[in-house]
């Protein structure tokens, strides 16, 4: 029987590559990307903590996340192509004016 | 109509008020008003002390109007036989200073400005009777020094400047630390001081809060009071402070460490008073010793000034220590006397080195011959310092000794023989830079010559020894108001 | 079931929104060629009419939609510290955006949604429109941080923002489906109630450590504080303000309804962490900004470490720490944002913000110079200033709560920090200046800068009333447990 | 009773002309020359009107009554001793006053400070006419006077001890009264340096005394009530404290080995080396021995102490007078020779003899300072023997006077000097004849080292190119006078006026034949030496290895250069190096320093990358996590 | 059969991660999202919550991510544009982070899963259900996200204002 635990073990791996992806990427794009794995863990857990809660607070916070992530990323990937624009690069390291 | 403490904080508010309103340009206006301002505060505290009532004793004038309620803030004035003795001597050397700031030419408006707020805050300090206002008072005067270092300081006022600032906030800041944690011990939740002892000669602090609160409070009002091995701000301070800052804060503000110890410390935490005076005790001849010794070294007269004014603090810290009558009559009869021998001293010194240019003794010499007056001063604050009889500091010095003789036996005797090392490097200073032959460049240098430039000088030097003659003058006020201090600690025990 | 709704509660922020659409209104009809700052002027004069109605508001209460919109003394206190916030940030986006043009309108228009955004947070009784006001003001704030397109910094600072934004909404969101998985709610009330009658667990604690980090963001708080210098230095100078003082606020408002609404139980657990948090942050933040040289990075620094300070409030969990907290908020307010529109009007006439090039300021203009100086000494915490009650608030409180040892390092740390903020008067005062070209501060501004200065100042002489206040919004404050 | 007002009168008036001349005749030199004359005539004229009134009565009985302290002290004494005390520091326990205690002793002391200051006073209106300073310096005497003043009447050991240190003060002034001229300012310093270091001693001496003066009364500084408390007191203690207040009086009265300072303070207008030597600073403490002999009188081993002190002194520098050539040097050391005997009088409990050596010698030693001074103007400043010839005859005043002053002090008969060494030589004589065999010595030295003197500065031909010629009568009237006391100082009773209840020693005819036996002896070796005129002394030759050990003073001046030069500074050297290296730079500028360092190292964490960001946001919430578990 | 479901998607997903971590071409880091959201919708499914398993489904994979790869398309961005790039230290710095983060998500998990042994209920997530709640209860929060995209459209607006234009800069925006 598949229980709380499994569900719950699995977000967090989710979660665990999502932090893999943003501390290890170079690429603003695949940060925002692996953001959207923490997202997406978190609503896992949502979900199936709404399943097994019994209620659907879970499942209405999933869909407002969803609305908050499109959001988010709209202003990540504009802010994403000024930068190609400006730098010519969207490499996360490129971006050390500031330091120190 | 009585006159209200209060105006002893207003005066000073409306100079800076009235310097603000004032166009830059119009110096010799402002010369006057910061003058006048300071010489009428002068004499209301000259006022204030011949109207505080020694035999009927405690704190008189009192005004005590709520400020931070929720807190126990209040804004409490009020004399005694102490802090009026130190408003006259912030009187008397906030005057002086003022008239010897004629030798700052430039940014004159911004000057007395920070002068005043100095002045200011230093008035208050010595007012309150609430350790919350004591503490804000006291701090208010820290951004003008520093200014008025950095702007018109010699050579390493940047350094000095910052050292000194830092030193001294860093020590207010520790203090405020003891002040907070005693508020809390007292359980009474005010900041008032009179509320406060009258609470704990009933109920007092538990010994063991007592015994870590007390040195936290002694350490770091005793930065102020350059104990050592806190004293290494003041030399460079005073060195490169302008001179009427030198005057002011050596003369004054350094005393607030003391006052406040012997204000909150020794009278609201008795116990740990005796716990840690020894060591005080100790520490204050390795003050007097030590900077003594080092000021034989210097070459710079305003650095032999400093290291000085130093060891003497640690007369006072002696005479803390022993907390008896004649001991504490001894420490305020210092702070007075110390405080009006540093004001001249640095006085004099600050018109010698406008004048020659430079502060090393080596290129000094024979100046007695060029000016007398000025020179003659000198040598009398350098035999003040060193406690010639007829000056102030010999009576202050021997109430101390006398007051911790039976404690400190051996401190004693080493306090003692720093009486004579200062004797050493006085005499070297007097011989090296007032004496001996005139420096063929000097010889065109004039002396004080009108009567306003004397003034300053005759004033501080007049008090001196009128004082050092006639202790009476001022030593009821003193025991009237440090023998309940005594009386109650020494009980204690 | 509709629930039903208290129109009253929420009727600032249907003022906010209001106003909002007005502008957006505005800004559309309004010719392509118009060179009047139209929507700055009406922000600005509808941000006192705002003002005004907050006033009339310090009596509302209560809870409305279901209990997830509550309406306090604490939230009342706040909605007042971001709308007086905003009348600043709106005249430093005059000031500064002088040359943007057209763009500037809707920079107003983030403005005008951070400030919706910050008023949510601080009436937020419910993680999920906690969770989505704070995006709606970071969000806000990553925009503006970008919004000098062509300024490599600007875009450099909205990246990083944005990147380490989401990732701490990212934590706080995963952090609220645990604690929605522990406690069967999202609401505040209902996480207090278990709270009350449940011990510790570490999943619990997981989550509080995942939505602290978030917190810990906003306020900058050592280590979620990486992104404050670069962000700080490398934004507009009125969304520096604005996080530096807004958004930090936000963060303080949240930490004060977790740690001492929901979590209030549990404190005694926490305030040691909380103690080391801020031990930390202030002496990172002080050490560091000894070698900054430019300003707003400097300030930057300088925020950390007021975050450390305002976190000994924390630390001590009491009424008075909270109130603490919130009168050192309130001077922080008048403090930062003073210095904040001093550095923007220097900067435009200079256009530097190296400190360096500050010298000789108060020969160049007395009132700039002067108010500088006030602000500078205020952040270090000296009498008579905001800045020295607050401190000393703060410290009252960490010492009736025994953390002697915090106060002593904050004291070291009041001396860390002075020597930096004694290096820029330096510079100020004491240094020659570049050029003998003084700057001229036009007469409304000028009144600003008085302003400001008056607020510091009387702040610092008297505190009662905003200490009152302080005291006032701690003591109606709803689920409190203190 | 005499009128409180006389003796106020006598004790202020010379302070009243030095505050008058200071404040307002600095630029008059006739005005401040008379006030400062007129001040310690006054002075002087209340003081006999004192004496006569003193000694006009008898002791009636040798009691002492005590009263308890009231707010004015009034004590009830036998009318010999007059007192008044007035308070002046007094609260709780402390009670210092200000007052007078007037004593045959105090009186005849009195008497010879106003009496010999007053000659001194007159005469260096003349020496000093030429000197610009003149006002000053007469502002400076009258303090001088003042403070001298000041220690012979003081009835409490504080009082005392202020007079003590003006004393100190105003020599310090005198002596570098010419401050522009290094040696003179360095002799002042030296002066008041010494003084100090010993003045150390003396007031822990007094704290010490005073601390267990708790008997009775509570404690005090009072010198009568002391007087009866000392029994009291534990001998042990006692000794120390006695020995303590001896440092003063070692410093005060120039005794080996803080006579260091003396000859230097030649280097001050010869009227001030007459006052300092003949009348007032080293005279004091001989004074104040006596004065407070009381506490000294049980003390054996603190007696012999200063027996002994007393005796290597005059042995000592009679020694080094020899090997001198400068006028005034010679008379200097002769001094000390002399207040040696002094002391060592009063260490072989004879308060009597020694005062009395001490008012005669005063006389004649003010008369040879004088002198010397007279010749010293006629010369222009010339103070080397070898330079002078036959003075005698040119100056015949002042020759003659100085003749007279020679013999006193060699102690020949009739003059006062011999009755007065005999009484010293006696004492000796009987106590501890080691002692006196150095006495003896001493009295030979002086004869010769005196003869010396006059032999070769007055004796003879006058040169050929000497301009010299008698001085003004403002000078030679004094020198009269002077002559005139020491002529008959021993006839006049002195001993009798100093204790009026003591027995009147008979004289020793033993010792007194030896020792003018011995005087005329040293007398004859130096007129057989220098009769002749060589032009270099021949001692130089005689003594061999022992002059240069003589020249140099026994290097006294170089064992106290090693100690100032090397010890004391090197010792303020190392501090200010403690001080620069550990509490500046490892203390303070280490905090800082670490401070720097930290935050250099902190600032390289804001890498500026943002992937490390994330990390350490990630760790940081681990952390946190791990920080919030811990407690579960 | 729903067991086997779950690791059937469980392992996509993960798979689907991964390839959003670990691959080089932007183009298959957004396909690995892609799948990852698929399944991940799948699962909610699964879990009988079929309305935000849909929704995620629209928005995200419908729009969001096709956002993302109109970005990655428009930019030109390939994986030559990243092979030149050295792999950094974070690489395992992350990687150990991540590991020790479900490390300590796993310490939580252990006691929370031990105490509460809790059966799934029968809440079914249809959009009925959701709907009606969402429109009553989550009123607020549902105007609120309205603010949100808002932000969304000024951010884009101000921000990529012509910053397709190729070549010339709009210096005037600027």
């Amino acid at each position: 029987m598949i229980g709380l635990g499994n569900y719950l073990i699995l977000s967090g791996v989710l979660f665990s590559i999502g932090i893999w992806g943003v501390v290890t990427s170079r690429n603003v794009l695949k940060v925002l990307l692996s953001m959207e794995l923490l997202l997406a863990a978190s609503n896992l857990c949502f979900v199936v903590f709404s399943k097994f809660n019994g209620d659907y607070a879970g499942q209405l916070i999933v869909f407002f996340v969803i609305l908050v992530a499109a959001a988010e990323v709209a202003v990540g990937l504009a802010i994403i192509v000024l930068m190609y624009k400006r730098l010519n690069t969207i490499q996360a390291d490129e971006l050390k004016e500031m330091k120190w | 109509m009585i006159p209200n403490l209060s105006l002893l904080l207003l005066l000073p508010i409306i100079g800076v008020v009235l310097l603000f309103m004032i166009p830059a340009d119009k110096t010799a206006l402002i010369r006057r008003i910061a003058c006048i301002t300071t010489f009428m505060t002068a004499l209301l505290s000259l006022w204030f002390f011949s109207a505080y009532d020694h035999r009927a004793g405690g704190y008189q004038f009192t005004q005590n109007i709520p400020w931070v309620a929720p807190l126990g803030i209040s804004y409490h004035v009020g004399i005694d036989g102490i802090n009026s003795l130190m408003l006259l001597l912030l009187g008397i050397a906030s005057f002086t200073a003022a008239l010897i700031s004629g030798n700052i030419k430039e940014r004159v408006k911004e000057y007395y400005i920070l002068f005043l707020i100095t002045v200011l805050g230093t008035y208050g300090a010595f007012l309150s009777l609430d350790i919350f206002f004591f503490y804000f008072a006291h701090e208010i005067a820290t951004v003008p020094v520093f200014l008025m270092i950095g702007i018109w300081g010699s050579k390493r006022k940047d350094y000095a400047a910052m050292k000194l600032t830092l030193y001294l906030v860093g020590g207010a800041a520790l203090a405020l630390v003891g002040l907070i944690a005693l508020y809390f011990s007292t359980g009474l939740q005010t900041f008032d001081l009179v509320a406060i002892q009258q609470h704990l000669r009933a109920n007092p602090i538990a010994v063991q809060v007592q015994n870590w609160i007390f040195p936290i409070i002694v350490a770091g009002f005793g930065i102020t009071l350059t104990l050592w091995p806190f004293h290494t701000w003041a030399p460079v301070g005073y060195a490169e402070a302008p001179t009427s800052v030198s005057m002011l804060h050596a003369g004054v503000l350094k005393k607030l460490g003391a006052y406040a110890i012997l204000r909150f410390a020794i009278p609201l935490m008795p116990e740990a008073a005796h716990t840690w005076m020894p060591l005080i005790a100790t520490l204050a001849v390795v003050n007097i010793i030590f900077c003594a010794l080092v000021a034989l070294t210097q070459k710079d007269l305003k650095y032999i000034l400093a290291y000085s004014s130093c060891s003497h603090m640690g007369y006072i810290l002696l005479g803390l220590a022993s907390f008896n009558t004649i001991g504490l009559a001894g420490v305020v009869y210092l702070m007075f006397a110390h405080g009006i021998m540093a004001t001249l001293a640095f006085a004099v010194t600050g018109y010698v080195t406008d004048q020659t240019k430079t502060r090393n003794l080596d290129e000094l010499g024979g100046l007695l011959k060029v000016m007398p007056f000025v020179g003659t001063c000198f040598v009398m604050a350098a035999l003040a310092s060193a406690g010639v009889p007829g000056f102030a500091n010999f009576i202050a010095e021997i109430l101390v000794l006398l007051g911790s003789w039976d404690q400190y036996r051996w401190q004693t005797v080493l306090a003692i023989l720093g009486i004579v090392i200062t004797a050493i490097y006085m005499l070297k200073v007097i011989r090296l830079g007032f004496q001996g032959p005139l420096n063929a460049h000097f010889t065109k240098l004039t002396d004080a010559q009108t009567l306003i430039a004397k003034w300053p000088f005759v004033i501080l030097l007049g008090i001196l020894i009128l004082v050092g003659c006639w202790p009476a003058l001022i030593l009821d006020h003193i025991a009237s108001s440090t023998r309940p201090i005594a009386e109650y600690v020494s009980n204690i025990k | 079931m509709l629930p039903i709704i208290n129109w009253n509660i929420i009727s600032l922020e249907i003022l906010i929104t209001f106003t909002l659409v007005v502008l957006i209104v505005l800004d559309i009809i309004l010719p392509k060629g118009t060179k009047k700052d139209w929507l700055g002027m009406i922000s600005f004069g509808s941000i006192f009419g705002l003002i005004g109605f907050w006033l009339t508001q310090h009596n509302v209460t209560g809870l409305t939609f279901g209990g997830t919109l509550v309406m306090d003394s604490l939230a009342w206190f706040f909605k007042g510290f971001f709308l007086v916030t905003m009348v600043f940030i709106f005249i430093m986006t005059q000031q500064f955006f002088k040359t943007l043009g057209k763009r500037r309108n809707a920079f107003y228009l983030l403005l005008w949604l951070a400030l919706l955004g910050m008023s949510l947070i601080a009436s937020a009784a419910d993680f999920l429109i906690l969770f989505i006001s704070l995006e709606i003001l970071t969000i806000s704030l990553y925009v503006m941080t970008a919004y000098l397109k062509s300024d490599k910094l600007s875009l450099e600072a909205g990246m990083k923002y944005l990147i380490l934004g989401a990732l701490s909404s990212g934590f706080l969101l995963y952090g609220i489906s645990f604690l929605y998985g522990i406690t069967h709610s999202t609401r505040f009330d209902v996480i207090h109630g278990y709270v009350a009658t449940h011990a510790m667990s570490p999943m619990i604690l997981f989550a509080i450590a995942l939505i602290f980090s978030a917190v810990g963001f906003k306020i900058a708080a050592v280590p979620f504080h990486m992104w404050v210098p670069d962000v700080y230095q490398g934004a507009p100078t009125p969304v520096t303000a604005l996080l530096s003082v807004g958004s930090k606020a936000a963060g303080f408002i949240i930490l004060i309804r977790l740690f001492f609404g929901i979590f209030g139980p549990w404190h005694m657990e926490f305030s040691w962490v909380l103690a080391g948090l801020s031990a930390v942050a202030m002496t990172y933040g002080n050490l560091v900004a000894m070698f900054q040289t430019n300003i707003k990075r400097l300030l930057g620094y300088s925020s950390i470490s007021h975050a450390g300070y305002l976190l000994m409030g924390a630390a001590a969990g009491t009424a008075m720490g909270v109130s603490a907290m919130n009168f050192y908020l309130l001077g922080y307010l008048f403090t930062n944002l003073t210095a904040f529109l001093v550095i923007i009007l220097f900067s435009n006439v200079i256009k530097s913000d190296d400190i360096s090039d500050y010298a000789g300021l108060s020969q160049r203009s007395g009132i700039l110079a002067g108010t500088l100086l006030l602000a500078l000494v205020s952040l270090a915490g000296l009498p008579p200033l905001a800045g020295f009650f607050g401190k000393f608030a703060l410290l009252m409180a960490t010492i009736q709560s025994g953390f002697l040892w915090l106060a002593l390092i904050a004291s070291v740390n009041i001396v860390i920090s002075l020597y930096y903020y004694l290096m820029i008067v330096k510079k100020i005062f004491v240094d020659p200046p570049h050029s003998s070209q003084t700057i001229f501060v036009s007469t409304p501004l000028r009144i600003v800068l008085i302003a400001g200065m008056t607020a510091m100042i009387s702040m610092g002489i008297f505190q009662g009333p905003f200490f009152d206040a302080a005291m006032t919004a701690v003591k109606g404050m709803s689920l409190a447990h203190l | 009773m005499v009128e409180p007002c006389i003796v106020w009168t006598a004790y202020f008036s010379p302070l009243v002309a030095c505050v008058l001349i200071t404040l307002f005749f600095l630029r008059s030199r006739n005005m401040s020359s008379l006030i400062a004359i007129g001040g310690i005539l006054l002075s002087f004229i209340c003081t006999l009107i004192v004496a006569t009134q003193i000694f006009a009565t008898r002791p009636i009985s040798t009691t002492f009554q005590q009263t308890p302290n009231g707010l004015e002290i009034a004590h009830t004494w036998p009318a010999h001793v007059f007192q008044q005390s007035l308070p002046w520091i007094g609260f709780d326990s402390l009670v210092i006053n200000f007052g007078y205690l007037v004593n045959p002793l105090a009186i005849m002391m009195l008497l010879v400070v106003t009496g010999v200051g007053s000659a001194i006073f007159i005469y260096s209106r003349g020496y000093m006419a030429d000197d610009p300073g003149m006002p000053r310096f007469f502002a400076y005497l009258s303090l001088f006077a003042f403070s001298m003043i000041g220690i012979v009447l003081a009835d409490n050991l504080i009082q005392l001890f202020i007079f003590w240190e003006l004393v100190g003060l105003s020599s310090y002034l005198l002596i570098g009264f010419w401050y522009q001229k290094p040696s003179a300012a360095d002799a002042g310093v030296k002066a008041f340096m010494v003084n100090r270091f010993a003045d150390f001693g003396f007031l822990c001496g007094i704290i010490l005394l005073w601390s267990h003066s708790n008997i009775g009364f509570g404690r005090t500084f009072d010198i009568d009530q002391l007087a009866t408390i000392v029994p009291h007191i534990d001998p042990g203690l006692l000794t120390i404290t006695a020995l303590l207040l001896f440092c003063g009086i070692v410093g005060k009265s120039a005794q080996v080995p803080l006579h260091v300072w003396l000859a230097d303070a030649m280097e001050g207008p010869t009227p001030v080396s007459a006052l300092i030597h003949a009348a007032t600073m080293v005279a004091a403490g001989v004074y104040l021995l006596a004065r407070i002999f009381f506490i000294f009188e049980p003390l054996t081993i603190a007696l012999s102490v200063i027996a002994w002190v007393g005796g290597i002194t005059a042995l000592m520098a009679a020694t080094l007078a020899v090997a001198e050539n400068d006028i005034k040097r010679i008379l200097a050391y002769s001094t000390l020779s002399q207040l040696g005997l002094m002391v060592m009088a009063l260490g072989l409990s004879g308060p009597m003899q020694g005062m009395y050596h001490l008012t005669t010698h005063a006389f004649f030693k003010a008369l040879l300072f004088l002198g010397a001074g007279s010749v010293i103007y006629a010369l222009h400043h010339e103070q080397n023997i070898w330079k002078m010839r036959g003075l005698l005859k040119s100056m015949p005043v002042t020759g003659w006077t100085f003749l007279i002053g020679t013999l006193a002090l060699c102690g020949i008969f009739p003059l006062s000097g011999f009755w007065s060494k005999d009484e010293i030589l006696a004492l000796a004589a009987q106590h501890n004849f080691s002692l006196y065999v150095m006495a003896s010595l001493a009295s030979i030295l002086t004869a010769f080292y005196m003869g010396r003197l006059f032999f070769v500065a007055f004796w003879g031909k006058p040169a050929k190119n000497s301009h010299a010629h008698e001085s003004p009568a403002i000078m030679t009237w004094p020198l009269i006078f002077l002559a005139l006391l020491s002529l008959i100082g021993g006839f006049i009773g002195i001993p009798h006026f100093l204790y009026p209840g003591n027995e009147h020693p008979h004289l020793n005819m033993r010792v007194a034949l030896v020792s003018s036996v011995l005087a005329l002896l040293g007398l004859a070796v130096s007129f057989v030496l220098y009769n002749k005129k060589p032009d270099a002394d021949p001692l130089e030759k005689a003594l061999g290895p022992i002059y240069p050990v003589l020249k140099n003073k026994y290097y006294f001046d170089d064992i106290y250069g090693w100690y100032v030069n090397k010890l004391q500074q090197g010792m303020a050297t190392t501090t200010a190096w403690v001080e620069a290296l550990f509490i500046d730079r490892f203390g303070v500028h280490g905090v800082t320093r670490t401070a720097n360092a930290a935050g250099r190292i902190f600032r390289l964490l804001q890498t500026g990358l943002v992937q490390f960001y994330a990390l350490t946001f990630v760790l940081g919430t681990l952390l946190l996590f791990l920080m919030l578990v811990r407690n579960l | 059969m729903p067991s086997l479901f779950f690791y059937f998607f469980a392992a996509v997903m993960i798979l689907g991660a991964l390839t959003v971590v670990l691959a080089r071409n932007p183009l298959y880091n957004v396909l690995g999202l892609v799948v990852a959201i698929f399944s991940l919708s799948s699962l909610f499914i699964l879990l009988e919550a079929f309305f935000v398993g849909i929704i995620l489904l629209l928005v995200y994979a419908g729009a969001v991510l096709i956002f993302f790869l109109f970005v990655v398309m428009c930019l030109n961005l390939n994986a030559d544009t990243f092979t030149t790039a050295k792999q950094t230290r974070f690489r395992i710095l992350g990687a150990i982070a991540g590991l020790m983060f479900f490390a300590e998500l796993l310490l939580a998990l252990k006691s929370f899963l031990l105490a509460h042994s809790m059966e799934p209920s029968t809440v079914r997530g249809t959009i009925e259900t959701i709907g009606r709640i969402l429109f009553t209860e989550y009123l607020l929060p549902f105007e609120l996200t309205s603010l949100l995209l808002l932000i969304a459209i000024f951010g884009i607006v101000s921000l990529a204002q012509g910053a397709f234009n190729t070549g010339k800069e709009d210096e005037a925006t600027l």
